[in-house]
This record gives C-alpha cells, structure tokens and sequence, in this order.
C-alpha cells in the first residue's frame, strides 16, 4: 500500500512536469482495496481493473520501473508505451488489462471466469470497478451472465462516492450497491474499503465460494477518492469536511495504526516508508532514463 | 465434389474446426437447442455438446467481452451475433477492445476471436436488420473482415477464420443461406487476403462480394453472351484487402466496375476506387463506375427493397455504359 | 383483444401466402397486456413496444386497414411500406413506434417521459418489452435514469417465459423479473398478463404514481405466446402440456367467461367475434386491394 | 469582433440557443455542475437552471435514447457524449434508432437531435480516447456530421446543427479546444451542407477538417512562400457532403491532396476521393494523394502519437510531391 501511494505522489508530480500526457486517474486513499482485493490471487488467477488502475496492476506485481515507464511513454514500458497510464497491462503478473471505457472490462472478466470452468481448473477473475460503473449496461450483462453460468468472477465495486465530479446520489437511485446483486441471483457484499484486512478476508470468501463452483459475487468496497478525478480538478463538488474525515481514515493510516496495536514498532513502518520511498525513487530515476520507442514500433502489435 | 448449400458449408466448417481443436467453442444466442436463427449451426449441440455449444441470454456485450477474455486465456471463440446490425449494441467491444487489445498493451496478448452474423438486405427485414455491416469497421484498425461470396469461400475462411491469431468478423449473408456450390474434402487452408478471380476476363474488372457477387456473375454470364468480357474479382476479405490481385486485372482491363450492397460513402467499395485512384490513375483507360445501395436506410416493402438493391441489370448496364463509354 | 387476435390470425395467413416478407412476430396470447395496459392512456401519453407490437399498436387504436397495409407493404401503410411488421407506428394515436432491436426502445421511453416533465404535463409514457430483454444493458440504464429523474415511464415486461426459442431460465438467474425494480429504487409489480380486468388495474395504479411526480414502475405481466416466436417454428423446445395449460387460461377465453359471470349473453359474445372477423376481413381485403409505393418514394423520408 | 477559443465559440453558441428556444435543453456526464470534461459548458448551469442543464448517470445508451424520446415530443436535446469514442457503446441508439426513425415511420416523426462529442487524437489519451469517429457513422444514411475546423465554423454549425430537423453528430476536436479566431456578432444562420473555401489558390487543391485543417492552414502559408499556391477547401460537414465546391476548385486547380487525421479504409477522405474520381477523372492534371493517420490505433507515447498523426511538413511533402510530379 505504501508503495503505490508513493508511486502516485510521484505520478502526480510527473504529471505536474508535463511528462504524463492525456489524463490519469490516481488511486491514492483507495489501495486498500486493490491491496487485499489482489492478495487474494494466486497463480493462474487473472484481475482486471479501470484507467485508475496503477494501484490494481502494482499489487499484482508488476514493476515499478517498467510501470513508470509505460506512464512515461518509454519503450521499455510495460505496453511498449503504447497504452499509457490508463491501460497498464502485465500478464506475466496476471493484470490483464487496465480499461479505459466505463464498465467494459466487466463482460471480459465474464470471459476469463469462462476460461477457467471451460479449461476445468480453479481460476478466478478479480474484476474492478467504480460506482459509477455500475449503471452502464455492460455492468447488467455481465453479472447476469456470470450469474446464470456460475462463473468464477469476483466483482469488485471501488464505491469511492464520486463519479468524476457527480455524486453518487445523483446518478444511482439506491444506497448500497451491493443490493443489485439480488437482480442476479448472487451474493452482493458490502465492505470497508479502507480495512485492508475487512478486504481481504471478504474476498477471499467469495473467492473461495467461486472456486467451489458457486459463482460469482458483488463485492462493494466503501472508500473514497483523496485525489481529484484527473488531472486538475478543484475539487469543489465535495462537502465541506468530508475530505478531511476520509482522510482520517485512510487505509494506510489504519493499516499502521493496526499493526501498532499487534505490537509493531513506529520504526519498523518509518523504515517501509523510507524504502518504498527509495524504490519508487530510484524506479522513476531508471524509467526516466530509459529511450523513447522508436518510431517504427508504432507499426508493430496490430496483428499477431 | 458435392454441392452444398451456403449454410451448409459454414456449419461443415464449424464442425470441422470444433473437432480439430479442442480451444474452439460457439457461443450466441439461440445457436445450441435451436441451431440457430438461420439454422447454420444446426446439430453441433448434439455433436459436441453444451460444454462447447453455448446458448447466451441476449446480452450482446457479455457475448463479445466473453469471447474476449476466454481468448486472452487461450481459448478460441466463436460468437455468433444473430443479425451484424447487433454489433450497433457491442460495438464498443468489438472496436474499443477487441480490435485494440493487442496493440494497447503493446503486444502482451492475441485475441483470436471470431464473430459470426447474418449480413445485408434482401429479405424484407427492414431498416434494423438488412445493413452491410462490413463497412461499420474499416476505419478500425485491428479486426479481419472477411465476406466470403461462396458456400466454398464460406468454409475456407471460416476455417482460417477461427485458426488465425487475430479477431475476425466474418459475415454471412443472410439472402444466400440456401445458394449451391461445390465443396470438395481435404481442402487446403486458405489464408485471409487473398482475392478470387471468380472469372477471368479481358474488358472490365467488376469487384463485388457477397450476394453482389452472386448477381455479378450472372451479369457476366449475360455480358459474355453480347461480346464482353468480365473479369470478376471477389476479395473475400476486407481487412486484409489483396489490393494486389484487384489492381493487377485493372492493369489488365483498364475498367473498373465496383459493385456492392451498401451506399457510397465511407464503404469498403470507395476504399477500393480511391486506393486504385491513388496508386494506379494512369491504369484507367476510362473514368470507373460503381452501383450501389441507395443513400437510405433499407425500406421494408418487396417493390421498394427490390429496387434499392443493385440487381443484375443494373451491373450489365454499368458494364456496357463503361466500356461503351 | 377479438380484433387482435383475429388480425394475427389472419397476418398470419398472409404470411403462410407469401405476403409478408422477412420476420412477422405475433402476439397471440398476450392481448390482454396490450389492451389492459393501452386502455390506461389518455391523449398526450405515448406507448413503444417491440417488433411483436401488432396488438399493442391496434389497442392504440392504428386502423386495422393501414396496419395490414403496412405489413403488405403498401403505399398506404402506416408507415408507407417502409417498416413493415416489425415497426408498425402510428403517432397520431400515441404509437410511437414498434422496436426490432431488443431493448432499445426502453432508452427512447424514458426520454418521452422525460418530454412530459420537461413540458409541465401529467402524460405518461407505457414502454412493453420482453423478458429476454430484461437481461440487455438498454434496460439497465433506462429503469436506472427514469428512477433517479422520477420520470412518467411504466415499464412493463411482458414475460411469455421464451425469448426466441430459449426458456427464461436459462437466460436468468432470478424467478421474477419485477423484483429487478429494487436495484434502481422503484416499484415492481406482478400481474396476472392474461387477466385483462387485472392488469388494466395495476397498470393505472402506475400511471396514476407516475402523474403525480412520483416515478416510474416496473410491472411483470405473466402471460404466454401461443404462436412460435416467429415464422416457422417448430415449437418442439416446450415442453409437453405447458401450450395446453396455457390455452386454458387464454386471455380472450378468461375475459369472456368474466363476461359471462356478469351476466353478458353468449349472443353478445359471438356477435362481437362476428364482427371483429367481418372488420378484419374487410379491412384486410382494403389493404390488399391498395397500391404498391411509387419506387421513388424510397427516397423520401430520410431527411426531415 | 472578438477573438475567442473553440471552446469559447460552442459554449456561446450554446447559450444562444438556449436562450433563443425553451424546447433546447442540455444533458451529459459531468456538463451542468462541473462544466463539462472540457469545460464546453461552463456556466450554463448557472445561467439557465438544472432544469435545462443536466447531469446524467454514465449510462450513454439512456442519454442518447433520452434524447431521441424528448425529441419525438418536440424538444431539441443537445447531449454531449464526453469522448467521441463512447459512441460505442451507444452506437446503436445513434446508428439503428435515431438515424432510421424518420425513415422506417414513413416521415411520421423528425428527431431533431444534436450529440456533441470530443474527436481525434494529439492529446496522449491512447486508442480508447483518441479516434476520429466521424468516420464511423459515414455509411448510416440519416445522420448530418458536423466537424468544424474554427470557431466561427464551432459557432455557425452548432446553431444551425441545434435548428436543423434531422439528427446532428457534432465533433469538437480535443486538441482545438485552446485555438483561437475571430468570431463577430450577430451571424448569420449558415447551414449545414457548404464547403468553406479557408483559403484561396491555383496550384493545388488540399481538403481537410478539424485539426488538419489547422495544421493544412500552416502548411499552405509555408508552400506560398515557395511559390506554391495552394486552395484549402474544408468541407465543414461530411453530411451534406459538399462535392460541388471541392470539385470546382479541382477543375480550377487539376491537383488534390486530401488531409486526414484516420486511417484511410472506410473514411470521409477516401470517399471524396472516390467521389472524384468517378465524377470528375478528366479534371485531374496529376493522380490525386491523400496525407492520413497510420493504419494502426493511436498510440500513447508522446513520440508515437506525434508520427502517427500527420504534421504540417507532411502536408507540406505532399503538395509537392503532387505539383513538382
Ligand atoms: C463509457 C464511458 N463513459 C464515460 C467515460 C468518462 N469517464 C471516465 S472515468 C468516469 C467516472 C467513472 O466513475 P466511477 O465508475 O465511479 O470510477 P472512479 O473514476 O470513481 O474510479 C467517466 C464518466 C468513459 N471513460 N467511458
Ligand atoms: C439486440 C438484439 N439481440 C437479439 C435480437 C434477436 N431477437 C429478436 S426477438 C428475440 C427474443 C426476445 O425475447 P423477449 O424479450 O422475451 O421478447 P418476445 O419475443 O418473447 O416477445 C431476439 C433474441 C434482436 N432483435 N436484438
Ligand atoms: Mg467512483
Ligand atoms: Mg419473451
């Protein structure tokens, strides 16, 4: 957790340097989720996340530097620089795709659960989304169809309470949507999404139920978004105070406040952060040092 | 050498590629129990059963992200969309992923995905239902298009179709589910962009597909009998399109007729003219002709249908007015 | 519902003669949804149905002459020939149109409510559609915006247990498609389909919600498709008995032994099938007697 | 006179219409309070009331379904799509609904919608957000396509896109948000379907819209200084496609070069091509040439995207090449 919120200050200031292009989505006040959501996962296991996907793909594994430099549009990112921060891929870790249309990659997670049952192992899919998401009609068909073929998907929902700058309450006639999961016959679960352990076990859970067989599961995480949606955004839609409260409870802060009751030194966190500061530092050092593609590879990875 | 039917020869090649390779599954609406709104995939559920012919809700988006990500584990899709038009509430997963998925992450994965639908006009199925859907994609990098005009054609590329390494949509047109043609066994598989000399011939290069070609033919038939001779060629794919076998018989002929289902602008015919107009201008003895569908949507009624639809007339006089001048 | 149930009858003599083209969906045994749910409108409401909308266009009140001329193709169709079966429309009676791709018209219904609201009127908007559709993305996002806007739309699924030739069960994971209605914070109600008097009440109970600002309804009319889903169609995928229950409980039989029971003569009974034959038959003899369209009309009505 | 951005021109056309006609209102994703992704809308929410300018869910079937039901009841609906590229997942509302309403009732309706979106590439959002998805609806009879190449041209087509009766597809190129132009006041309705002659010439005639026009627009002062003179045509709509004063300036010129951010199958540029080629062949001094966007999606990295969209010097190449032979 700590080093993908020292991985997104560090986007957001390469952002502010102009070396970022198009937008990107930082996860900071939201790793909890993707933390324990992808602890969960082991081998063979696939995950699939938004454009706010940094967090997602680095708790799968993937690289720091190579991360960076897909970010930075180098040739040894981890798309070759052709996808950019929205679309950070690693297969080799299982983070099959970062996607940048609202709700698309919930049919996909559909297919990778298929995978699993068609090739008979006990593959699951790890699939996130936002809130916002779950009023798109791919949402609809993707967790009926999971539902009625008992497929092994686990529909995560980062409910962070905004979509870009609307409100939840203006777009979604319900409170909690975990409640849709009635409309497809599955379990719909409800979570703190800054309890890092509240998610793990939850989706461990229903990672064990689709292992089984049992089908899939809405999983609702309740956190919230400390950054703007992209870029610079005034951020003024939010109510006065409810930054700060969420900033009380952020996962990382709650996470450490845990581990110092179970009797872990302050020491021992200030020395995680210290290293995670280092790695991210000297991560974004190398990846900054790294060439541009060369300009014929834009040619390349249209056809197999 | 049998003749078989159009719907036949397709469901031959379903077959074929189901028993070869064990990665390959259907899936689509009504295609299992029922075999199909057109009955092409008739029998495969009894054949290989519901693990492998798979019977969706009509949820057109889970069908193509499921077909998607089954892929991106190294299974070998095939969804069948019922009628093209349906594309129009999948279209986001077909051009936004599908077609870019490879390319956005930079090479990590292949996405041998193959969608089969039921093309084009002609059987009073009005406005929603008759559409050359081909032509929603060219300007998509990314996805192979193949629209075979033949139960011969229609085997071959299916079978390259689901063995190739990338997504192919591959229409069917819907107006020629019963037409006959011979299908020998033990066929060679064909790669995708190739074009067929379907006739060869000295005075106009005609390129048309589909039922446009089923009616070219007839048209050089009828031509051949007053003395002109046509070369048909059918690309049989888009994407790849073998601009090389069209442009060549322009070389030879010199005139050069495009005929297609689908109105003018932003269509794989205006492709084809402006590309030889770029590359080959000096090569026309004459200025070319195209016949097409009317600038409308597809009208209901027989009569009006009828008329919207290039007819083999309406090829034989774009033929003559072209080599007549 | 005689007159309904007579026109499809004779469509689909038409059809067997070759004189309708493409596809021709028949509503036979689900008149009592479609004239229940007609009955509620007033002048200034609208009603979209699908591509089976012949009964729900002539409960509007289309002329029986011009629908069958549109389904022949006639210049003097509905529609000038150029939409045939699947999209008879008739706006001057408040049919505003038949939809042949599933789901889609849910969209458009909640902008013709969203019409009245704008426009400071009481009008409603009825929108039919399958239950099949009820597992496509349009329905998700159409309930979910006509809910948070509060908008004049009555949805009503009219559930026939099959899309196509595909039983409900194996397309959705849940017994009943009104309780859909939760996820987006409205109503959802069941109604017998078959029981005209029945769904005539609970139709106008939504109506009278929605006119007074408060929403639109999600209403499940349970009824049954006594024809094959279209064309040719063996049937063989129902199973043995459920056609012969079903024809028990026809709509048109339920009614008039509720006439009966208040007391209506048999006389009456035959008399009004009498002359519903006599309308059709006339009125079907008109439409074929009618001109094709000029070839030029193709061109017109693609601009406005 | 003042000058103002693009940006400026479409909020202010917008305003206008808003306040010329109470059945015009506004709706989108994130357009009323936050003023839209690209700040297109700003203001009016304050000026005009959540009555008229709204918030929606990210569901973009239900906006543009929305948009047609109000429209059916005689309102104008201006909805805005975000990126351009969303239109996939609402393609069939804009393609197989609101395009073929009018059509498939007989005329019984018009369904005078406008849907404004954010086109093209240059800003690094990579393949999912970065298309020239005017090009995706050229074969759908039903549809006017709006692409306004300046603000005065942002201004005038979007009033008349707002009063026009038939559908409008509005594209705002993403990366001409900050350009500026002079825009004076009261206009004059111009309407959809006419060619604007940018700039006038004898050697050369150069087609092209949105960002290419702008970069076209360099070019040509650059070949001027070389002697080069070099008629800049931007066509303004692709339907109505103004053939009638590309084709003018070709016979004045007898040299085209067409100029396009997309791929070249199944685009606005090959089907001008096209069009002349079948219509005006004689005219031609030179075979034509087109400068496009690469064959591939558009890549994120700076570099990458920077080569595959086509630069002024590009242009410049090309209308050498074309007049030097
Ligand atoms: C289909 C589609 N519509 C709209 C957008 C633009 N957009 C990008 S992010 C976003 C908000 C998404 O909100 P939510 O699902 O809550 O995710 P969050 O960004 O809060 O993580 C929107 C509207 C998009 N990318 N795709
Ligand atoms: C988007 C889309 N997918 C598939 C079809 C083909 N199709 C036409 S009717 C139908 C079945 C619809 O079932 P249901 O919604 O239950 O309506 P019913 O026909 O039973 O009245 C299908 C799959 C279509 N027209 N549109
Ligand atoms: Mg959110
Ligand atoms: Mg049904």
């Amino acid at each position: 957790m700590i080093e993908i919120r020292v991985f997104e200050e560090e986007t957001q200031r390469l952002f502010t340097q102009n070396l970022v292009r198009g937008s990107t989505h930082l996860c900071s006040g939201q790793e909890a989720v993707v933390v324990g959501g992808c602890s969960v996962l082991r081998d063979g296991d696939s995950m699939l996340c938004t454009y706010r996907g940094h967090g997602a793909v680095l708790a799968m594994g993937a690289p720091l530097d190579r991360s960076f430099g897909e970010i930075l549009g180098k040739a040894d990112g981890l798309c070759g620089g052709k996808g950019g921060s929205m679309h950070l891929t690693d297969v080799s870790v299982g983070a099959y795709g970062s996607v940048a249309i609202v709700g698309a990659q919930l049919p996909i997670a559909v297919g990778l659960g298929f995978a699993a049952r068609y090739q008979g192992t006990e593959d699951v899919c790890l699939c996130f989304f936002g809130d916002g998401a779950a009023n798109i009609g791919a949402f609809h068909e993707a967790l009926n169809l999971a539902s009625i073929w008992k497929l092994p998907v686990l529909f995560v929902c980062e409910n962070n309470l905004y979509g870009e700058y609307t409100a939840l309450r203006f777009t979604t006639p319900i409170e909690k949507i975990a409640d849709r999961a009635s409309s497809y016959g599955m379990p719909g679960v409800e979570v703190d999404g800054n309890d890092v352990g509240a998610v793990y076990r939850t989706i461990s859970e229903a990672a064990a139920r689709a292992r089984a067989g049992e089908g899939p599961t809405l999983i609702e995480a309740l956190t919230y978004r400390q950054k703007g949606h992209s870029r610079s955004d005034p951020g003024k839609y939010r109510p006065e105070g409810e930054l700060d409260a969420w900033l009380e409870r952020d996962p990382i802060g709650l996470a450490e406040a845990s581990l110092r009751e179970q009797g872990v030194d302050q020491d021992v966190l200030d020395e995680a952060h210290r290293t995670a500061e280092t790695k991210v530092r000297e991560a974004v050092q190398r990846a900054r040092s790294w060439d541009e593609p060369e300009l014929e590879s834009r040619f390349k990875d249209v056809w197999a | 050498m049998t003749a078989v039917t159009f719907r036949e020869a397709i469901n031959r090649a379903l077959s074929d590629a189901l028993e070869e390779d064990d990665r390959v599954f259907l899936l689509g609406e009504d295609i299992a129990a029922a075999g199909g709104a057109f009955k092409v995939t008739d029998g495969l559920l009894d054949q290989f059963g519901d693990h492998r012919v798979r019977d969706t809700p009509i949820s057109e988006q889970a069908i193509i992200g499921t077909a998607i990500g089954a892929a991106l584990k190294g299974l070998r899709p095939v969804a069948e969309l019922m009628f093209a038009d349906f594309t129009g509430v999948c279209y986001d997963q077909i051009a936004n992923q599908l077609a870019k998925y490879r390319y956005m992450t930079g090479g990590q994965v292949t996405v041998p995905v193959t969608i089969r639908m039921a093309n084009g006009a002609g059987g009073g199925f009005a406005s929603q239902h008759s559409q050359t859907v081909e032509n929603w994609f060219l300007n998509i990098p990314g996805l192979k298009i193949a629209v075979p005009g033949s139960p011969a054609d229609a085997y071959d590329l299916m079978r390259a179709a689901v063995r190739d390494e990338n997504p192919v949509l591959f229409f069917e047109h819907k107006s020629m589910m019963n037409v006959k043609g011979p299908l020998g066994e033990n066929r060679e598989p064909s790669p995708l962009g190739r074009a067929a000399i379907v006739r060869e011939g000295s005075d106009v290069t005609v390129v048309a597909t589909q039922l446009m070609r089923v009616r070219a033919e007839e048209a050089a038939a009828s031509l051949a009998g007053e003395g002109i001779s046509v070369e048909l060629i059918d690309p049989r794919t888009l994407v790849p399109l073998d601009m090389e076998t069209i442009g060549s018989s322009l070389d030879k002929t010199g005139h050069l007729l495009v005929v297609q289902e689908s109105p003018f602008a932003g269509s794989w015919g205006s492709t084809v003219l402006a590309a030889l107009a770029l590359e080959r201008f000096e090569m026309f003895d004459a200025p070319p002709a195209i016949v097409c569908g009317d600038d409308t949507p597809v009208p209901y009624a027989g009569s009006l249908e009828d008329a919207w639809l290039p007819t083999a007339e309406r090829i034989v006089d774009g033929v003559k007015a072209l080599v007549r001048g």
